[in-house]
């Protein structure tokens, strides 16, 4: 085995290693092609479209360049509204979801046996697989004033909260539970237990090990889970139509006015409201790393 | 860390409460499946096979879930190599644009499913010019399922850090037999992990695939969209759930027996550590 | 034996802003132990995996057996590894992990198990074939990292601190173990170390970095008994640096000194060797084959001196504490570190 | 149309395109010419081709594969030989844009398609001569300006059915015969109140306002305008303080009235026949109320014209179209298919002063609909906005 044979034998190899560029080009070739050529120009292309307008005559998209789409959206009472009541729905469910999600992450990363362990992950993924669609018709039941819900606790002099937010903010922390659960899971899971051990060794109550240690440890994971509960609620126009009483989201503007108006540039233009809060979201997150974590 | 009884009580307590909350609704779902009431009435006035029966004899929801499953494959095919190799340029490579490849992956599935889909939508119509079929679903699904398997193997990249490889190659393995032979063991279970992640998200998509699915491609969430919607095939949807619960426990269970020995140690990032050495 | 084994030239390493290797000239013979030794951060490891090829230098370049192979692909250069961490692949069981290498290079399965099994016999670990290392001791991992690197019988064996996970008595058993190996393999070893006393009982030669660069080349004893600057006098065993206005006074030259803690004696009174200053012990450590005491000298500089036996108990050393002595010291055990000034006998 | 869900919804979807030309030289506006129409309809029929290709909404070419029971196209296929592939679409929108891809030889299209394919030359005029079960179909339901041409029929019709009021009649009392009971006394019941969630539902409220605001002139509740428009979006907003939910699919509203969720509302006879509590009744008001019917159309490009024929008489036979229309739950198109169905009764079938009241979903334009010409009319973008706005 001199070196010059296996010089020979490696020579495409050698070649890649010699050049670390190319390599970072081979890897990156692909997926960039795929990202940027589908979803970056159909995001931008999307964008461009919101200052078009649409012909009233025959329907089609017009490239006549306006801001009046953007104006409509920005100044309309009812965008405001939405995006309010969106916005507050979004938080609100991520919250409901974080605060759920911490103390079964932490059962399940740092307190369980290896086989209860894995029997919880099972049973956090399995909702994943019954159909958001039968998920949510599930919570209409539930929540119908005569409904599971209401049966359970009449008798302790509640009553169902009846369709409406406080419904849609049930049904959507409900559906993404899983997805903040895995991820603050998995950061506990990184979270050395030797930490944990110090802190209690210098005489931290558990209550203070978890507020001094693991929550400020766990912060990126936990934003990594918020980005899912939060964007997918933003986005999200079917839950609130099945059980949000008469209330619509940003999701549903969208929608309509795709969907039934065939207006793409006006909803290509609401599209910017969600698209701006995720990036300042996103902006606002990416110093803490969170993004490394979803 | 030594908790308390009391704490180890009432954080099992606190866990127990919140699968009930998550399964109740679920059982519900199973319920309704045998129950004679069309619309899900509460509590169900009687119970029947019938629904069991029909969804049996459905080749409407056969072939929706060989098409999901379809899709949910290809999708997580291409997420998978896709992911990988994005994974290891940003792991292993400092560049340029880092950061912005970054956030290149996680935006399909942080910006919101309707943006994503009439975007989708529109490049696919418009500017690419293609109709919409199977492949265009599965080019969406793709897209957004990415970022799973991405994370799942930046995270293990991160753990593993470049010491096997280095010394595959130092034992005279190329570039190639060096990842086939080294670093793929390695990511496997990273692999299972982030590809199951990204078929359950695929499977059960529905708001991107209304805008990018072809007019013939009929998804298991397409097919309970058009059914749940028709008095008479309501509860089959609820029988279907229920099948797809159990059935998903069997993939779900074997990813966490592979995925278990290896995922317990966590060992902070060496790779870094050599990186920036 | 015409061309060296390695032979680096002008070799800088930069990381970023930080310079790791800051211009290394190194030959390193055929058959030759060599050990590399320096604090961490030194620059030695990035010199073994600038010739494993690892990294590619920013400069210089690697010469291995009189072929340039600066950037050569690692798994292109005759030269193996032992990593600090074994690297040992944990998917694959200890023979699949010693086999590796001739599997890579395309050796008949039947074959390389063979080679592999007596690798590990070699190593003693015969029956351990089949078991995953994670399975296995600190101690035997490590000579299956060794076993692995051996089969494919390099050129240069590249040792990266391997024992610096093992315990002590571990350690102490393989450093005779290694010294044998690499006498019946006789090719050139390359030990990165950062424990002095490793480097001088194994090695033939020895490097000593610092910041990047090699402070000082020579055999053991050279590096031990003529240090040519503070930091090698102070980081291979302990120095005492006699300078500046204590020098003068001491030894009535300006310049700086080093003076081993075990050529001082202490006595009650001058004895009549070259050199004595008188002080008050500060501290007395009980070290098992002997004891080192500080002594503040009256000059006002601390010496360590180290005392191998001595007639008095150890239960009295406390009671040494505050005792005048007088400490003494040839002149030839004096270490010029400043080459300028020359010695005064 | 029957809306099966919230993405069908979308049905009426940019029937802003629908050409003007054609527009007017339909009935709805009365005069003019000849419409895109191309040449004449063919005279006589040939053999059958192997196979037939036919795009739809889904649930109208069922061939049990969804359900074994429900099945309709094996029959078809056994009798003409003609092999059926389905396609189905979920927005008119789409099927627009399918019909141009070419490729389909039939397609059932609905009020705010018809017309597009028509202007766009896309369907062919059908000679009804050749389809014997024409004949059967209710007069009323021929001659539309959604299906016909200047008495050139383009289709042959499937099934129609009204947007009733729903009613729980132990909280509604006594029985209500206007719509008040969802506008001006929409108070009495707040909370519960329900509608159907899509912006054509303003044209419920025109239709409202045509009898008791006339002042405002509303001749056709499609054709508003702006001044029109913002009446009946009053009215709705009003409403909406009372609204429980707005619906968009069966499960949703059968679930809300057997639940007493909702207890007022408008709704589809087939919702109605699904309730199991007993406690509902419908009704069609005195205001009238707006409704739905579908065409089968042929493409002009048909490769296949003999099966299209074949199919367009087997689906308007009494078995198909009651098999059909029952499964979906609308009033079948002829007398004759009643004998196939036990719940015609229900849905009013063949009655044709019932089908007047009907005014059949089309989809507003700036050209009005009611043959105005002093005045824009609001067009479908405009009604939707002001959809979003009165949600809010």
């Amino acid at each position: 085995m001199s070196a010059t044979t296996s010089t020979r034998r490696h020579s495409v190899s050698a070649f890649l290693f010699e050049h670390a560029r190319l390599r970072l080009a081979l890897l990156l070739t692909a997926p960039l092609f795929w990202l940027g050529l589908v979803y970056i120009v159909a995001l931008a292309a999307l964008l461009v479209t919101a200052f078009w307008t649409v012909d009233s005559f025959t329907g089609e998209v017009r490239i006549e360049w306006t801001l009046d789409n953007i104006v409509t959206v920005l100044t309309a009472s009812v965008y405001q509204s939405v995006t309010l009541r969106t916005v507050g729905i979004a938080l609100l469910v991520t919250v409901i979801d974080i605060l759920l999600a911490l103390p079964i992450a932490f059962f399940m990363a740092k307190v369980a046996g290896p086989r209860l362990q894995r029997a919880l992950v099972i049973a956090v993924l399995t909702p994943l697989w019954a159909s958001y669609l039968v998920k949510a018709y599930s919570w209409r039941t539930v929540l119908s004033p005569e409904g599971l819900f209401a049966w359970l606790v009449e008798p302790i002099g509640g009553s169902s909260p009846g369709y409406g937010i406080p419904a849609t903010v049930i049904t959507l922390s409900y559906l993404w539970l899983p997805y903040v659960i895995l991820p603050i899971y998995a950061g506990l899971e990184r979270v050395p237990d030797s930490l944990l051990d110090a802190s209690s060794d210098l005489g931290a109550k558990p209550w203070r090990t978890v507020r001094s240690v693991v929550l400020p440890l766990l912060y990126p994971a936990v934003i990594a889970g918020s980005i899912f509960s939060f964007s997918l609620t933003l986005g999200d126009y079917i839950a609130v139509s099945i059980v949000g009483g008469a209330n619509q989201m940003l999701g549903n503007l969208v929608y309509t006015n795709v969907g039934t108006a065939n207006n793409l540039p006006l909803a290509a233009a609401a599209a910017l409201i969600p698209i701006a809060i995720i990036m300042v979201y996103l902006a606002a997150v990416r110093r803490t790393g969170a993004l490394d974590n979803l | 860390m030594r908790l308390s009884r009391l704490s180890k009580g009432v954080l099992g307590a606190l866990t127990a409460a919140v699968l009930a909350i998550v399964y109740i609704p679920l059982l519900v779902v199973v319920l309704n499946s045998f129950s004679t009431s069309q619309t899900f009435a509460w509590p169900p006035p009687g119970f029947t096979l019938e629904w069991w029966a029909r969804a049996a004899r459905s080749q409407g929801a056969l072939d929706a879930i060989g098409t999901s499953v379809i899709v949910a494959l290809a999708a997580t095919a291409v997420s998978l190599v896709l992911g990988t190799l994005i994974s290891l340029a940003l792991q292993r490579y400092e560049f340029f644009g880092r950061s912005t490849v970054n956030l290149l992956v996680i935006l399909p599935i942080a910006l919101p499913g309707i943006i994503t889909g009439i975007a989708l939508n529109n490049f696919f119509r418009t500017i690419a010019g293609v109709q919409l079929s199977l492949l265009t679903l599965i080019v969406a699904h793709a897209t957004f399922c990415i970022v799973t398997v991405f994370n799942n193997v930046l995270a293990r990249l991160r753990r593993t850090g470049t010491r096997l490889e280095e010394a595959s190659a130092d034992l005279g393995a190329g570039v190639w037999t060096t990842f086939r032979l080294v670093t793929f063991p390695q990511l496997r279970s990273a692999l299972l992990a982030g590809g199951l992640l990204a078929f359950a998200l695929s499977f059960d998509e529905i708001i991107v695939t209304t805008f990018t699915a072809g007019t013939g491609v009929q998804t298991l969430p397409i097919w309970i969209l058009n059914n749940v919607f028709r008095p008479n095939q309501a509860p089959v949807v609820n029988v279907v759930a229920v099948v797809l619960i159990l059935v998903s426990i069997i993939p779900i269970a074997i990813a966490q027996k592979l995925a278990g020995p290896e995922s317990g140690t966590p060992r902070a990032s060496a790779g870094r550590a050599a990186r920036s050495r | 034996m015409s061309a060296p084994a390695i032979s680096l030239r002008g070799l800088r390493k930069e990381f970023g802003s930080v310079t790791a290797v800051d211009g290394v000239d190194l030959d390193i013979a055929q058959g030759e132990f060599f050990s590399m030794l320096g604090p961490s951060g030194s620059g030695k490891t990035t010199v073994l995996r600038l010739i494993a090829g690892f990294e590619q230098p920013t400069a210089g370049t690697i010469e291995l057996f009189g072929e340039d192979v600066t950037s050569t692909a690692p798994f292109d250069r005759d030269v193996n590894t032992v990593f600090q961490d074994y690297a040992l692949f944990p998917h694959l069981s200890v023979l699949e992990n010693v086999a590796y290498g001739l599997r890579v290079r395309g050796m008949g399965k039947r074959e390389r198990a063979e080679r592999a099994r007596e690798a590990l016999e070699g190593v003693r670990l015969g029956g351990y074939g089949d078991r995953r290392p994670s399975a296995l001791s600190g101690g035997q991992r490590q000579r299956v990292a060794l076993a692995r690197a051996t089969v494919l019988r390099p050129k240069v064996l590249l040792l990266d601190e391997p024992l610096g996970a093992l315990d002590l008595k571990l350690r102490e058993q393989m450093q005779v173990e290694l010294k044998q190996l690499q006498r019946s393999l006789g090719i050139t070893f390359i030990f990165v170390t950062h424990d002095q006393e490793e480097a001088l009982t194994l090695s033939d030669r020895v490097a000593v970095f610092n910041d990047g660069r090699i402070e000082q080349l020579g055999t053991p004893a050279e590096i031990y008994e003529r240090p040519q600057s503070r930091f090698v006098a102070t980081f291979v065993g302990t120095s005492n640096v006699l300078e500046g206005a204590v020098a003068a006074q001491l030894l009535g030259v300006p310049g700086t000194f080093a003076l081993r803690p075990e050529r001082i004696t202490l006595a009650d009174a001058p004895t009549g060797r070259d050199r004595a200053a008188s002080g008050t012990i500060a501290e007395v450590v009980y070290l098992g084959t002997g004891r080192r005491i500080i002594v503040d000298l009256d000059a006002g500089l601390q010496l360590t001196v180290l005392e191998h036996t001595l007639g008095r108990d150890a239960a009295s050393d406390a009671a040494l504490r505050g005792t005048r002595v007088v400490a003494e010291w040839s002149d030839r055990d004096l270490v010029a570190l400043d080459a300028a000034v020359p010695v005064t006998p | 149309m029957r809306r099966l869900n919230f993405r069908r919804s979308g049905a009426l979807v940019g029937l802003a395109i629908a050409s003007v030309a054609a527009l007017t030289a339909c009935g709805t506006a009365g005069g003019g010419s000849g419409g895109g129409a191309s040449g004449a309809p063919t005279d006589e029929l040939g053999d059958y081709e192997d196979a037939v290709s036919i795009l739809a909404w889904p649930g109208y070419v069922e061939d049990g594969s969804n359900d074994p029971d429900v099945d309709w196209v094996t029959p078809f296929e056994e009798e003409t030989g003609c092999q059926v592939t389905a396609k189905y679409y979920g927005t008119s929108d789409e099927a627009l844009s399918l019909m141009k891809s070419g490729g389909y030889d039939v397609v059932a299209a609905s009020g705010d398609l018809t017309l597009r394919l028509v202007a766009g030359d896309l369907v062919q005029p059908v000679n009804t001569d050749l389809i014997p079960n024409y004949e059967n179909v209710y007069d009323f339901l021929k001659d539309k300006s959604w299906n016909s041409v200047d008495g050139q029929p383009y289709g042959v019709p499937h099934g129609y059915g009204a947007n009733l009021l729903m009613y729980n009649t132990d909280v509604v009392q006594p029985a209500p015969t206007s719509w008040d009971v969802v506008f001006d006394r929409a108070a009495e019941f707040s909370g519960k109140v329900t509608a159907y969630d899509s912006p054509i539902y303003i044209a419920d409220a025109a239709v409202y306002l045509m009898a008791h605001k006339p002042e405002l002139g509303i001749e056709n509740p499609y054709a508003l305008d702006e001044t029109q428009l913002a009446a009946a979006v009053d009215l709705l907003k009003a409403q909406r303080q009372h609204i429980g939910e707005y619906w968009g699919d069966y499960l949703k509203e059968i679930q809300a009235f057997e639940s007493g969720t909702s207890v007022v509302g408008t709704t589809w006879q087939v919702i109605q026949n699904s309730i199991t509590t007993g406690n509902t009744e419908v009704v069609l008001p005195e205001e009238g109320a707006t409704g739905w019917s579908d065409t089968w159309m042929i493409a002009s490009d048909a490769e296949a014209p003999n099966c299209a024929y074949a199919w367009l008489n087997y689906i308007a036979s009494p078995e198909a179209n009651a098999a059909a229309t029952q499964y979906f739950g609308e009033a079948p198109s002829s007398q004759e298919a009643c004998e196939f169905r036990d719940d015609c009764e229900a849905y009013h079938a063949g009655d044709a002063e019932y089908a007047e009241q009907i005014w059949y979903w089309s989809t507003p334009i700036a050209e009005c609909l009611d043959g105005r010409t002093d005045v824009q009319c609001t067009d479908y973008s405009q009604w939707t906005a002001a959809w979003q706005e009165i949600k809010g």
